[in-house]
Parts: C-alpha cells; structure tokens; sequence
C-alpha cells in the first residue's frame, strides 16, 4: 500500500474507539521489526522482551541492537536513536536480514535515522508517536515536517499513534512508560502470547517494588487495546513448537556462560567496547562458581593477570577488542614462549585505532594470526553464531591447557549483542577444571619435556616438590635453562610450531553448504556465516551453482581447503573488512590489498581466492551478498566469453 | 588445621624436611664481581633458610634486567617475565594462588619507567607480596641508560652531558599512593639491615615495597662509592615496629626514631636529604588487602554444574 | 697443515729470538679472522681498529661483533667469548663468509666457545696465549688440557704465544694492553699499514693521557716484533686500490647518520638491544643539528612522544626491536588512522618475546605488516646493506611525509652492528626538513582533503591560522569530524588503503642478480643479501642455472614479481626467521608454517614459493645457503625423474 | 620582539583579532545534561578569551573517554588520541613546538588508570602544559565500569557488590612524585573557583595538574550530589599564592590557609578529610623543566650538511 501523502489515513481518525476494527491478515513466514526511541525511552528493553518471547513461543529469532555512539546524544536527533531491530519467523533465523518491515519509532527523527541506512523496505509500515506533528513547539513541528518530507519518496506506510497520549491515561510520566504500550501494540500486531510477555515484564523488574511490573503491564494492555481499535492489519506468521529445550541470549552472554561451562576460573580484563558485557555478566556471576574476573588498570596488566593465574595452574581468559588486544601483544608472546596455556576473546568492533566502537568489523584477523614479533605460533577460532560462541570458549580452554598455548577467539560486536535461541547446552563435568596438580616431580622430569614427535609437553606449577624451575621469555632449553645456542634456538620453535601441525591433524574440513562442486565457492569465517548462507540458498534457487563453506580454525587453517577449492571454477570470500576494489583508480590485481582471509588463503592454498568484502560497520545482508553473487557469476561468464 | 589446609597453606605434610641455604639454590650467578646483585641473593636465600619456606611454594617473578635475572639463581619455582611486567603476572599468581609466597624482584627501570603504572596499582591492591626493587640507578643490561633514578647530571650513554632530571624517589612515590601498607628502604652494603628489612617485608602482610640501593660497579661505581664505604653518610631511621639489627648502631651512629605509622613524617623524611636513610619508612597492617577481599571458597565440579544449569534456566525459551 | 698434536712446533719454540724467522707467504683474495677475549679484555677493539685500517687501506671489509649474553659472565669460560670476526679481502665484502681461516684467542675457553659454534675452517691458524698451558693453577691446565683434547680432532694448527710474558716487557698490567699486543701480530701477519694504525690507536685515546697512547703504540710494535721473530707464515691480500671517497661505519651508525641527513629533527626511543645504538649515537650529535633524542618511559611513550613532534609538524621517528614494536602496536594504529607521519626504525633480534637479544633474526616481518588490529595499511621497507641503512632513513621519511604514513624500517642485529665499508654520501638540503609552515588555512582546505583518486592529502599542522580541527582515531571525514556512517568508513578505508597503490605505481621491480630466468630463483630480504648473492654465484660457477633477486619494498610489495617468478622454474626464499621442515615429524605440505617472506610472495603472487629458513641466532652462511641451493635442486631433479 | 619572534611565541604579528567565547567553539557538546564536562568546557573558553589566547596556537590533547571528547567542542587544534596516551603526545608536542599552548584533558580511567605511568612520568618532567584530569570517579564512556577513583563500597558493572578498594588519591599521587610542581583540585559545580584554578594552572611555568571533580548524572549521581548542594562541605584552601575569588567566601565559608610552597602541608592536607578541599596545594615554579632543559637553537639545513660533512669525516677511509 503506497499513497502520495506519507501519513495514511487510519491513524489520523479520532481514537476514542475502543472497539476492534475489521483487520487485513498479512500472512509471512517471517517479518523485521525495528523498535526505536531515543537514548533512555526504552526502546531495548521493548526489543528484548519481544525478541524473548518469541523465541519462547519457538518462533526463529536474531536481534540486533541500535545503540548512539554517544552516552547521551540530543534527544530528536537522529544520532540518537537507540532501539532494536527483531528478525523473526517460522525457521531457524541466522542474520538481520535485508529489509525491515515495521517500524515503531518514538520521534521522526530516530525514524530518520534508520531511513537514511537505507534499511526501511519500500513498503514498510511505520507506527510513529503522533505528539510531534502537533507540538507547541514551533521549531519541532518544522522538524516533523521536513522529516516526512525527507521520507516522502518512499512508499512507507505512516501510521501516526498518540503514544504519550494514550499513556497518560495511566501514568503521569508517559516516557517513562512507552515503550510497554509499543509493547502492546507489536503484541497486537503479530499475536504474541500476553501472559509470557507479562511473565518477562515480572522477571525484569522482579528487583523494584510490585506497583512497577504492574503499571508495566497496564500500559502493555493499552497498547493491545489502542492497535485493536485502531489499527486495520495484523501479521500472522506460522509456528512449529520445537520441543528440545532451548536457551536465547547474546554471543557476550554465552561466551561467559561457555566460560563458566568450561571450567575456566580467572577473568582478567579491562573495559573496552564491544566487549565489555562479557566481563559484566562475568562479575555478575563468576563468583558464584568460585571464579575471579579482575578488573586491571590496563590492558597489558590484564594480560599479564591472566598469564600469572595461568601459570599458577588455571588456563585465564583475557576477554578485549581490537586496541586492547594491540596491548596485549607483547604478554601473548610470551605466554607462546613460554607455553602458558591463555585463551583470549576479542570481540571485534571497526578499526583500525579506535575506529567504530560499537561496530562490527572482522578485521582483527591478520593481526590475531601475525601481531608477534618473532615466530609465534598460537591458536585462532571463530565462532559463528551464538551457540558456537558458548562451545568455542570450551573448545579453547581444552586446546590451551592440551597444547599448552595460546588461543584467540574472534567474536564480534554482530554476534556479541545480536540475540539467537539455540539448543540448551548439556553441561558436562569433563569440561571443568582439575583441582591444581600438588604431586611431586620426578628427576627425570623436565618443565619442557617436549615429545620431539608432537612438541607437547606436561606443566610443571607451582606447588609441585621437586618441579622448581623458572620460566623464562627468552629462548631455553628443555630445563627451562637460557640458551642461546643454534640448535636450543631451532629445537624451541621446532617444538612450539609442531604443536599446531598436531591439532591440525586432528581436524576436519568444514562443511561445505550447497553441492561439493560448483561455479562459485563463498568462503567465510566469524558471525557472517547466516547471511552468507542465506545468500547462497537464494542464489542457488535462482539456479546458480554456488556454494558455501566457512572457516572456524584460522591457525592451523583447518585441512582439505585446496581439495574442495579446486572442485569448484572459482572462490571467493566474503568478509566486514577492507580490500581495494578491482575497478577503483590506482587499483590492480598485483596491488591490490585483499580481504584478510583471502589473504591467508591464497598463501596457503595458492589457488586465485577472490574477496567481495565491505566496512559498513553494520553486519553484512544476504541480499548484499547475493547482489556479490550474481556481479561475481557475471564478471566470470563476461571474462570467460570475452576474447582474451 | 586439616592436611589439606596444611599442604594448601605450604607447609608439608610429612614434611621432616628441612633447608640449608644450598637447597635455595647453588648456581653461580651471571653478575659482575662487586655487583650488589650478589648480596641481595644471600640475604634472600637467608631468609628462606630462616623461614624454612618450602622452595616448591615459594615463587620468585622478575621483569627483564640484569636484577631480574635473579629467579635463575634460586631453587624455587621463578617467573622471568617481560620488562616492567613483574607485578600483573604476581598478581595473577597471588590471586589465583594464595598458598604461595610470592616474590617480585625489579630493576629500577623495570619498576619506576616502563612499570610505573603497575608500580602504582600493585602498591593500591596490596596484595601479599615481597617486593624487592634493585635500584642501581642505571639500566645495567642494556649498558649505562638513565633510569628515573639517575641522579641528575650523571652521565650516561643516553643522556651523555648528564641526566636531565633530578632523580626520582621511589619512596616518595610510594607513600603517595593511597592504601600504601609497607615502604622501606635498605643498601646492599650494610647486609645485616638487608636481612632485618626483607624479613620485616615477607613477614608484613600486604604489599611490602623494600628500596634496595645496589652498587653497580659496572656503570654507577661513582655513586655509591663512598657511601658504602661511610658508615656516616647513612642515618638510620629505628623503632620497635620498625627494623632493629642488634649491634649495627655501633657502625652507623647516626640514627632517627621514626614510628613507621606516621604517614605525615615518613614523607617528609623521604624526601633527599643530606644522608641516605635506612629503614621502615611506613607500614600499617590494617589496609584493606586486595587478596584477601578477593578470597572464596572453592567450587566443586558437580556444584557448579548444578548453578550454571540454574542460571541457564534464565535464558530458557 | 695439520698435525696429530693440535699444538704446532713453532710457537712452543723459545721466543727469545728478535729477528725474522723465514716465511711462507699464503696468497689469498681473503681472509676471516678472529680475536676473541674475555668480555673485558679489549679483543672488540682490536677487531674494530684492525677492520678500519684494512678499509682505509682499500680492502673489502665486514665485521661482525662476537658479543656475551651476560653483561660480565664469568671469565674464561665459553659464555665470556667477546670480539671481533673480521672477514676482509681484495673485492667487496658483504657477508661473514663460511670458515675461520686464523683466530686470535686471549684463552683456550673462548677458543672452544668459537670451536664449538662449529665455525672454525679445518685448517685454521689459532695464535692462543700461551700462558695457561702452564699456570700455577692446576686446574687453569686441567681447563687447557681438556679444551686441547676437545679440539684435538680438528686440524687446527694451534700456535701458543706468550702474549702476557710480552707485554710484561713495557707494562704493569698487561691484561689491559693485551688487545694492542694481538693488533700487532696481525698487522704482521697481513701486513697491515702499520701508521695508519697508529693514527687510530691515537684517534682513539684522544681524550686520555697521550701516554695511554703510546704505551699501546709500543705493544703493538711488540706484537709486529714478535710475530716478525717467531712465525713461519704471513697472508698476503692483493689490494685495488680505489679512489671514491668511502665511509667505514655499522648498520646502526648509519641509520642514525642516515636520520640527521633525512632532516629529521626528532627521536623518542626507549633503550632496547640491538637498537639501543642507534640512539647512543643520535644521542651523542643530535643536538648539533637541532635535533632532539627524547628517552621516554617506555615504548609505547615513545611513540606516543614521536607522534605528538610528528602532529605538531615534524617527522619523527622511533626506533626500538621486537619487544618495543609489540608495545607500539595500537599507537602505529593510530598514526596510520590520522595519517600522522612517523618512521620507526625496527632492528630485528631473535623472538618470539624476549627470545636472544644480541642475535639476529628476521622474524617481525608479519607482524610490521599485519601487526595493528582493524585494517591499516602502512610502507614497510627492508635495507640490505650497512648503506642502505643509510639512505632508507632518508627514503622512509621522504615517504612518510608526501604519504602522511607510517613507514616502518627493518634492519636487524647483523646490519646493526656488523661494519662494512661504502661509498661516502654526498648529502643534499633538499632531504632537509623546511622550516614549520606557518601559512594561513584556506576556508575551502579540509585537515582531509583527500584527492579520491590517490588518497593523497595535504597536512596542516598547528600553528597555521584558520586550520583548527581535531584529529581523531575514530572514523571521521574529510573535514576530521567523527563519523560512524557506512559511507565514511568505507570511504576512509579507500583513502588510506590508495596511497600504497600509489607509491607501488612509483616502484621497479627488483633487479636480478644473475640470469633473468633459469631453473631456480632464490628470494630474500633484508640483511641476507650478501649472502645469498656470493651463494647463488658459487651455484652458478658450478654450472646451474640460478638466480636471486632481493626485495627492498615490503609493503607495498615491489612490482612485477609474478612475472619474474614466472620465468624460473622454482622459486625459493632464504630467510632468518621459523618455516617448518617438510620431513619433520607431522608437517605436511598443507600444515606446514611458512617463511614470513614466502607465504607474503605466495599470497601476493600465487606462485608456489618454497622456503628456506634457518633461525640460529646467526647471519647465513653463503656457504650453508649454497648448500640449501644444491638440496633444492636436487629434490628438483628427483621429483621430475620419479614417476608420479 | 623582532616578528618572527612574536609570531613564534603565539602573539599575532598584525594581529588586531580579539576573540570572543564564541571563536573558541560554538558546537553543543554531545554531553548528558547535568554533566559537569560542560561547565569545565565553558570555563575553558572564558580563560582562552580573557587570556585571548590564539586559536591556532593553542593544542588540546585527550585520551579516549567522555571527557576526551573535549578538543572537538573547541575551535583550536586538537588530538583526541587513543585511551590513557594523551601525556606522551602532549610531551612530543610541546617539546618539538614550544611555542604552542598544549592543554591536557583525561578522565580519571584516562589519567589514574591506564594512563598511570606516563601521568607519573609526566609529572615528573615537567614540561609546560596545563592538564585537566575530569574526574568523575566511574568510566563513563564504557557505562559504568569501577575506576580508580570509585569509592569503595560503591557498585558498578564490573564490582557490582560494591567497589572492592578505597579510591585512589590522585592529588596524593601527584605530590609524591620528584619534580611535582603545580597541584590543584577544583569542581565543575562551583565554576568562578574553578575558572580561577584552570587560569592559575595555565599562568603556572610548568606541568600544571588539576584534579576537577565532574558530576557524571549518568553514573555516579549519588556520588556529587549532596556535595554540589552543599557548600559548607568543601573547604577551601586560601593564600595569596593561591586562587582567591573575591566573595566566594560568602557561599563557601569554611576555609583554611595554606601556602602552595608547603609540600609536607600539601601532602598532609589532600588526604582523605571530612570536607572535600577545593585550591592550590602546590605550586613551585623553581623546579626545572625539561621543555626549558631541552631547548635549542634552530639550525639551517646548510650549517647541518656541514656539520654532518665534518662528522662523516670520522668515519671516512
Ligand atoms: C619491552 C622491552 N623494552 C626494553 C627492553 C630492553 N631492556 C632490557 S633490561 C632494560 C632495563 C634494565 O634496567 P633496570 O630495570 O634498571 O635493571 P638493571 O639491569 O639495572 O638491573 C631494558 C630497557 C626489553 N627487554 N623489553
Ligand atoms: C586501549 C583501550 N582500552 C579501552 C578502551 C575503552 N575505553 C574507552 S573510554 C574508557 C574509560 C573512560 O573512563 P574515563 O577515562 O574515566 O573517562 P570518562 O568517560 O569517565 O570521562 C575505556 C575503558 C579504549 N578505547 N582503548
Ligand atoms: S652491569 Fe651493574 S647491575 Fe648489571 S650485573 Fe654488572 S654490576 Fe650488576
Ligand atoms: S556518562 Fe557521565 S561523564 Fe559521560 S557524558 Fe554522561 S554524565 Fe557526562
Ligand atoms: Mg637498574
Ligand atoms: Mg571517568
């Protein structure tokens, strides 16, 4: 439904009725909703509750948060709008999708702000707080008039509601209570369960007095109330109940919870953006289990926290992101020369230098591969959606404390605060920490008793009789002794790279999604996984031999790559990083800086890995990446029928 | 006390054992002859002997340095770390640790320049630990760098017309910092002093902060020289919660009552002045310490099983 | 010569006799010799001051330092070894060579340090003062007879000379004149200009009494003596006289000369082996030019320190090793963000961490290049030579500033501190710095003004009126305003990205030494140059078809490799740095941890670049890389012949 | 003053500009409201007018916080850097281009936390700059995590039971390191002080630190309220070599004189009081300053080659 006037009728009617209206059914197997209000009105909170009672009611879900840049931009600005964007359906939901269906925004300037992402679908149906277009305010009914201007163009459907009008029947400060009547009125709208959503309204203000939770849900029941009298549509999206039992959360909540799981009992940290809510769910709870998160004055000091609880006999966790883990490059290099198990989680935001904070980006590749001065050979993962976030931290302690090395873990700022339900993880005991190891040493034993075969070798701690020894960054012998002869030096890095030949043996190729040969092969790594899978599945339903394969181990590269690369005529990755575009001046294919695991790729496999990657700061869309498709299958069929 | 809670808190079970000076280590050491490095070792390993520290629960972590070479030389297990690093990493063995003893030594450059901030936030978390700073007033294994100690105008090869700056005083800088709990300052020439103030410092709990002025024959023989060779020039600050070595005031006369609580007087009395003082500048029990606030129970496997499926309820669809 | 007993008949002949024995004359083109001492006991000098007059006399010379680990280890024992190896000869030398044809030892235990490094030609003459052999001490003779016994099996013809009994004829002390006695057996044994010594033994006790110097002329006239009355041999060197204008200077002098001639006018560093030097000698005549060493308190002030001069119009630079460039990470990060000129200067030592920091490696090349989180782009260039240590300051800051970039300078502990003779430099104003500009700022100038087809932009620096602006190491735009838009940050990416497109539009491939295609090029970088070059003309003298090329250009890789890998048959890098052995244990091609040149050349390239690599703490031997060449080429053949 | 000089020093040569408030920065700051930053940002640009300090010579300097967001809402040059740097930067500045105005402005997690060393350092050096650390005792920017500064006992997101240390003194801090030689602490709620204190700071030869005490409305609340209402619970330290402003003794009555040139005092009195004190504690202008120590003449590249010419000759053959 399109009209010349952005504003559609309906809402403008008087709004007395309380009665229903005759509703149009719109029948979707999913739908992307955005809520958004500015900093402070409540539009996340809106968000979480609905994006978790969908998931109860088995719906797929994937959210992803609207967060200012700013503590506190200018209220009706469009730097200020803070919210949630909700991708929701029948099937299992990966990614934030393309295009966003509904709106509810709370001024027309944070609905600006989302029009101007270009992230509104042409027929997007908008709720709006209808107060501003009235205002005594000269200034802002000007403002409200330029914005419907500015979104004149599009063909969204407008749906102007008296929110704070509405409110105020039932408190006295209605912007403090909104976003439950928006509440309402999505509940309304896509026929939630009422009774979960005042379960979680319960939970969430479980600590403040009852009037609260109650007054919530009065203005919940105003908002079902105001969209059934009023509103002409509703969405009616199919369920299939799922019956294994499920969990929704983060990627920052599950890797602290995978954390815990794992058995790991040390957090050293220091605040940084997008990683920061790791620690804090941490703090909140790790005690609980008998483990410490320390706050350190800094990011080196956070390392070398970690690096001392290690060697004392746990496997520490430094949790960062992109100028906190330039920080710790020096420790991470020692606790590889000295094979102190760490493991470290970089949530990943946009760089390079402090860049885009609160931004996706998977450019901390290379350096989470090569940051060491020296040869030093660690461990990289990545996780690629939320469950591998909780299980990749149970991975990494195993293989930290197995190998006595380092291993990184690169999140990002898209699956730390994006939200998806998986299967409820069964804990299991195995994982957890050994009490610490209190035998003596025998004389025979050595602290760097490497198995020249393997290069593993058994942690003597502190603690132990007889195991005295002091380790030491610079090279050393098997004693732990400084040596600084040839063959001492070649034996250490011998030992300490041989250890990641043996992992890799233990590895499998990754899966391949879509047929194990084709056109076109799409390699990816980290949280870009869904969409690219997304991608691939349309394009394949256009008829296009195209496939997927993602990554999950870094270093050692997992095995077969350059097997499954050659069964198809071309690869190609796709990454949120930067590579120089073919087409763009100055640009040639022998200068062309790449997208970062193309890079490695190419190194290894030598086959001609292309890249498609971009740094919008957002999550990549699967019609993006379609899009990258299709130009890439058509550049291949002009290079192929062109004459050379 | 239960076996457990003996062999957690270090001292052996069936322990009949007991240490001579040896067992805390018999290798020679890599520094230069007349290096004051040499001293402060002995007086380590003495302490120890006095003690009777098990060596397997005793940890000694240093940064990078001709002083922090030292873990190499004890029989106890040692943390040669990277420069200016030594206290995050003792931090995290402490916290994690607390049965062991723990240990920091670090060159002046390794605590005062490039572990400045470190220096600063281990002396406010006041965990236990001894911490010996060697201060020869020079980088010595990079040869002959002004360190934040190098008195002003004394050349190096860094700042060959002399240092810039007048010398930074450690002790100053310490008792700057709030939840300060133990500051004092000894020389590696009057030996006895060295053993009485380590072993006020391991037995202080909290965070011991011990000055030790170290002769470097090899870049700063000028100055300490004299000093060392004039009981005269040094004053000796006494008291009984201070250190008191029977007999030495019959060497070093000049002396000074200090109360080590009085915060006021012992920055006052850091600060230059014509002789070099000797002894327990400050020390107050009653800080809060950082590790100790910090303790918990231990966790079963199965009860942390147990919580966390409890907690996963919470994110239950 | 050899002879069952390792001791030799001459010099255990009284040494009464003064006057000339006959001599055998051995004709060589050159010579490696050897003085070694306890650290303490002055064979550096003697080394330095014989390498200098060999230069001054027109031969070829290169000089590596023998250096403890410890700052005094014991004396008289293998850890105490500390001198000279000098390698001269009639042609340019660019390397330390293969063997030790004649070692000078002050004692039998850094005689054995020496021996069992495994260096020592079959056939080398050992001049050993002889007084140990029969010292008071029994164990003193127990040490000798043992380290005799140890070395019996060599051929070394071993002849003892009472160095201290001479020198006791002019002074008191003679452990302490020693060093001039050895200088003058060598000048007898080569030769040497013996005026031109004596010029530099007053050169360098200018400051000291000019007793000091003559009480050192006459050991030396005692050594010339001695070696005159009781050796059966001298070397004679042919000689081409050349007339350029030269300089005698190590890698790090030069780069601190090279610095003061680039017009840089400002340093901060932090003391670090092996770059520590560097700064000793800017620290020494900096202030003559109106330029400024600032020693911060720790590295990452130091290029916080050198940015700040940098911003405020300089450009600076900062010079530092492995452990120092890790801690420089994130603030390269930022330099690069804000395009802030900055040169660091990285003379590699082994690693990882603290690894050996007196010896040599080149393993910082992935981390110089990748190092930094996020994407940022930045020049990394590699000098060869002691020259070249020279003019890459003056390079890298001319890049810097029209590239507003961070290069990064990579020498490394055998350039630093070996010698090497060059041609003298005839320096230019133009390198100079212009004084600070103080123009007023156009209200149509942008501290960004990017040009969008060569990222290219002009810097305005405090001072200029009408140019305020922040800069910031977030996103922003061309006006330095922060920006967390897709658009900006894509667009910043490109902008920093282009300019290395632009300098690699300026690059020439690399030459070629040797034939300019053939069955196998060898690849290296850095200071292996020399070595490999006198490898691959050895392979080539004995027939095969080899070539080298070298690479100066890091990043932006130096054009047209493809094409040359192209026409060799194989291609292989020789490097300092881990790549793991294909027949070890578990490595397979697949797994297998590359060279840091050879996976760069492999993923720039996709050629199927081999490797290999050595990381003794050592400079290659041409020898050992002749070798490498000859196994290479063989497994060549092998895999061509065998059936498949 | 010959022109190159003025202009060298910052002081327009045909400079008849005058400056009003508005040239130094006209952009609304993307601050809370309530948020002291911006009284501080105001009383800022009220010292550049009166002073009429010239835009394109005056640097500000930050680190990485809301309080780094400083240099963007003024019309000078700016270098909003990276978090905890903004000392070493300021250094380089002022050390290559005397003639600039450097201004320094860091949060407390800035300054006292990861920036701690080269806080210390730069206090020791004393270079001449004006720093402000915005001291709002939590991370802002990050939301809400425990910083050197936070009470103990006060809950955060990262010690949610309540912060585990009592809170760094950074006036202590600053008065314990050699060389100090101008401390201050003011507060964003009593602006005619605290424009007196940032002018006194900027007239000061030499590294001038002021501690301002910031109401961050966003996460410490609690912390500034009672205080900004209250007046009677500061106590303001007065002397004529102080900061006096006329007639604010009738609002803030309770006063104690002190002279800046006692440092025993200073260090005594910016301990832990009932009242918060609010003036001078230090101020000496004798110490030396490395920006002074280090100056040069300037060189023309021909007198370089020359030189340069003469030092290559040591090393010809
Ligand atoms: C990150 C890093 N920076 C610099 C160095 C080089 N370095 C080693 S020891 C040292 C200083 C030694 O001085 P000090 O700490 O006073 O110890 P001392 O040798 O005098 O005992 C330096 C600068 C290093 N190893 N690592
Ligand atoms: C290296 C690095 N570590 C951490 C961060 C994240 N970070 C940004 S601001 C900040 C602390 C802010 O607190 P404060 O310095 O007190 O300033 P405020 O926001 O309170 O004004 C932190 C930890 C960062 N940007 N860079
Ligand atoms: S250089 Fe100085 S500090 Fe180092 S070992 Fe020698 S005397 Fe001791
Ligand atoms: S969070 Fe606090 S410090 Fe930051 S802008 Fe808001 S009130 Fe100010
Ligand atoms: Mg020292
Ligand atoms: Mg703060």
């Amino acid at each position: 439904m399109s009209s010349s006037s952005p504003v559609s009728a309906v809402g403008s009617e008087p709004t007395e009725c309380r009665e229903s209206v005759p509703k149009d059914v719109i029948h979707t197997n999913e739908h992307v909703l955005e809520i958004v209000s500015d900093s402070g009105e409540g539009a996340q909170k809106c968000g979480q509750i609905f994006a978790a009672v969908s998931a109860k009611m088995s719906y797929g879900v994937w959210t992803v948060e609207i967060i200012p840049a700013e503590i506190e931009p200018p209220a009706r600005t469009p730097a200020s709008a803070s919210g949630n964007l909700i991708r929701f359906g029948r099937d299992r939901i990966t990614n934030w999708g393309d295009e966003v269906k509904l709106v509810v925004a709370f001024n027309e300037q944070v609905l600006l702000s989302q029009h101007r992402l270009d992230a509104l679908a042409d027929d997007c149906i908008v709720l709006i707080e209808s107060k501003w277009s009235t205002h005594s305010d000269e200034e802002i009914c000007q403002q409200w008039k330029a914005a419907m201007e500015e979104i004149g163009e599009s063909g969204y459907r407008i749906i102007p509601v008296p929110m704070e009008e509405e409110c105020l029947r039932r408190v006295d400060d209605p912007r403090r209570g909104k976003n439950m009547f928006a509440l309402g009125l999505l509940a309304q709208i896509y026929g939630l369960d009422l009774e979960k959503i005042r379960e979680q309204i319960r939970a969430q203000f479980a600590k403040k007095a009852p009037e609260v939770s109650k007054s919530n849900c009065d203005l919940l029941e105003l908002g079902v109330e105001w969209a059934e009298g009023n509103l002409d549509f509703r969405i009616e999206i199919p369920r299939i109940e799922v019956d294994e039992p499920r969990v929704v959360m983060n990627g920052n909540q599950a890797a602290a919870l995978g954390a815990v799981a794992s058995g790991m009992e040390f957090c050293a940290m220091y605040p940084i953006t997008p990683a920061t809510s790791v620690s804090h769910y941490l703090c909140e709870m790790f005690e609980n289990y008998g483990g410490k998160v320390h706050q350190s004055e800094d990011e080196i000091a956070a390392a070398g926290v970690a690096i001392g609880a290690s060697y004392a006999g746990k496997v520490a966790l430094t949790v960062t992101s992109g100028p906190g883990l330039a920080l710790k490059t020096e420790f991470i290099g020692l606790a590889i020369m000295t094979e102190i198990p760490l493991v470290v989680l970089d949530v990943q935001r946009g760089g390079p230098s402090t860049g885009l904070p609160t931004k996706v980006e998977q450019s901390d590749l290379l350096a989470a591969l090569f940051g060491q001065p020296g040869d030093a050979p660690r461990v990289v993962m990545a996780p690629a959606t939320i469950e591998e976030c909780f299980h990749a931290m149970i991975t990494a302690r195993r293989i930290a404390k197995m190998f006595r090395c380092v291993v990184i873990v690169l999140s990002d700022a898209n699956l730390g605060t994006g939200q998806q339900q998986f299967r409820r993880p069964a804990l299991d005991e195995r994982w957890h920490a050994a009490p610490p190891n209190h035998r003596a040493v025998g004389s025979d034993e050595r602290p760097y008793d490497w198995d020249p075969e393997t290069g593993l070798s058994q942690r003597i701690v502190p603690g132990q009789p007889g195991g005295m020894h002091t380790i030491t960054g610079l090279n050393h012998d098997q004693d732990s002794q400084v040596d600084y002869g040839p063959e001492a030096n070649q034996l250490g890095c011998n030992m300490r790279s041989r250890k990641l030949a043996l992992l890799h043996e233990t590895m499998s190729p990754p899966p391949i999604h879509g047929d194990d040969s084709g056109r076109l092969l799409v390699v990816g790594w980290g949280s870009t996984k869904g969409a690219i899978e997304e991608a691939v599945d349309r394009a394949r339903a256009d008829g296009h031999p195209v496939s997927s394969t993602h990554i999950t181990f870094l270093s050692p590269l997992q095995p077969g790559l350059r097997d499954i690369f050659e069964r198809f005529d071309h690869v190609m990755t796709v990454e949120i990083n930067y590579s120089d575009d073919l087409d763009a001046p100055h640009i040639t294919p022998e200068n062309r800086r790449l997208g970062q695991l193309a890079f490695l790729l190419r190194a290894q496999t030598l086959v001609d890995v292309d890249c498609w990657t971009r740094v919008p700061g957002q999550p990549l869309r699967p019609g993006q990446i379609h899009d990258a498709i299709h130009t890439k299958l058509s550049s291949i069929s002009e290079m192929e029928t062109t004459p050379a | 006390m239960s076996d457990q809670l003996r062999s957690f808190f270090g001292c052996g079970l069936d322990d009949e054992r007991t240490f001579d000076l040896d067992d805390y280590g018999d290798v020679v050491p890599r520094w230069c002859s007349g290096c004051g490095d040499h001293g402060v070792l002995n007086s380590v390993k003495r302490l120890m002997r006095d003690e009777q520290l098990l060596p397997e629960r005793t940890v000694f972590v240093s940064g990078i340095g001709c002083s922090s070479r030292f873990p190499h030389y004890l029989n106890t297990y040692g943390f040669h770390g990277i420069h200016g690093r030594a206290l995050p990493v003792a931090t995290g063995i402490k916290l994690s640790r607390p049965d062991l003893h723990v240990f920091v030594v670090m060159g002046d450059g390794d605590c005062c320049s490039i572990g400045a901030g470190h220096w600063l936030h281990a002396t406010r978390y006041n965990i236990d630990m001894t911490v010996l700073m060697l201060d020869n007033a020079i980088y010595g294994l990079t040869k002959n760098q002004t360190s934040p100690t190098t008195p002003m105008g004394y050349a190096t090869n860094t700042q060959p017309k002399g240092s810039f700056l007048p010398a930074l005083n450690p002790i100053t800088t310490t008792l700057g910092v709030t939840n300060v709990s133990f500051v004092a300052q000894t020389a590696d020439w009057v030996p006895a002093h060295l053993l009485a103030t380590i072993r006020a410092a391991y037995r202080h709990s909290g965070f011991s902060f011990v000055r030790i002025l170290q002769r470097c024959p090899k870049f700063t023989a000028p100055l300490f020289a004299e000093q060392a060779r004039t009981p005269d020039l040094h004053e000796m600050l006494i008291h009984p919660n201070g250190v008191t070595v029977p007999g030495l005031d019959k060497i070093y006369k000049r002396s000074l009552e200090h109360d080590p609580a009085d915060i006021d007087r012992a920055r006052a009395l850091s600060e230059e002045s014509e002789r070099v003082r000797l002894g327990v500048f400050y020390r107050n029990e009653s800080q809060p310490r950082y590790d100790d606030i910090r303790h918990l129970p231990t966790h079963t496997a199965a009860q942390n099983i147990e919580r966390l499926n409890v907690e996963l309820d919470r994110y239950a669809v």
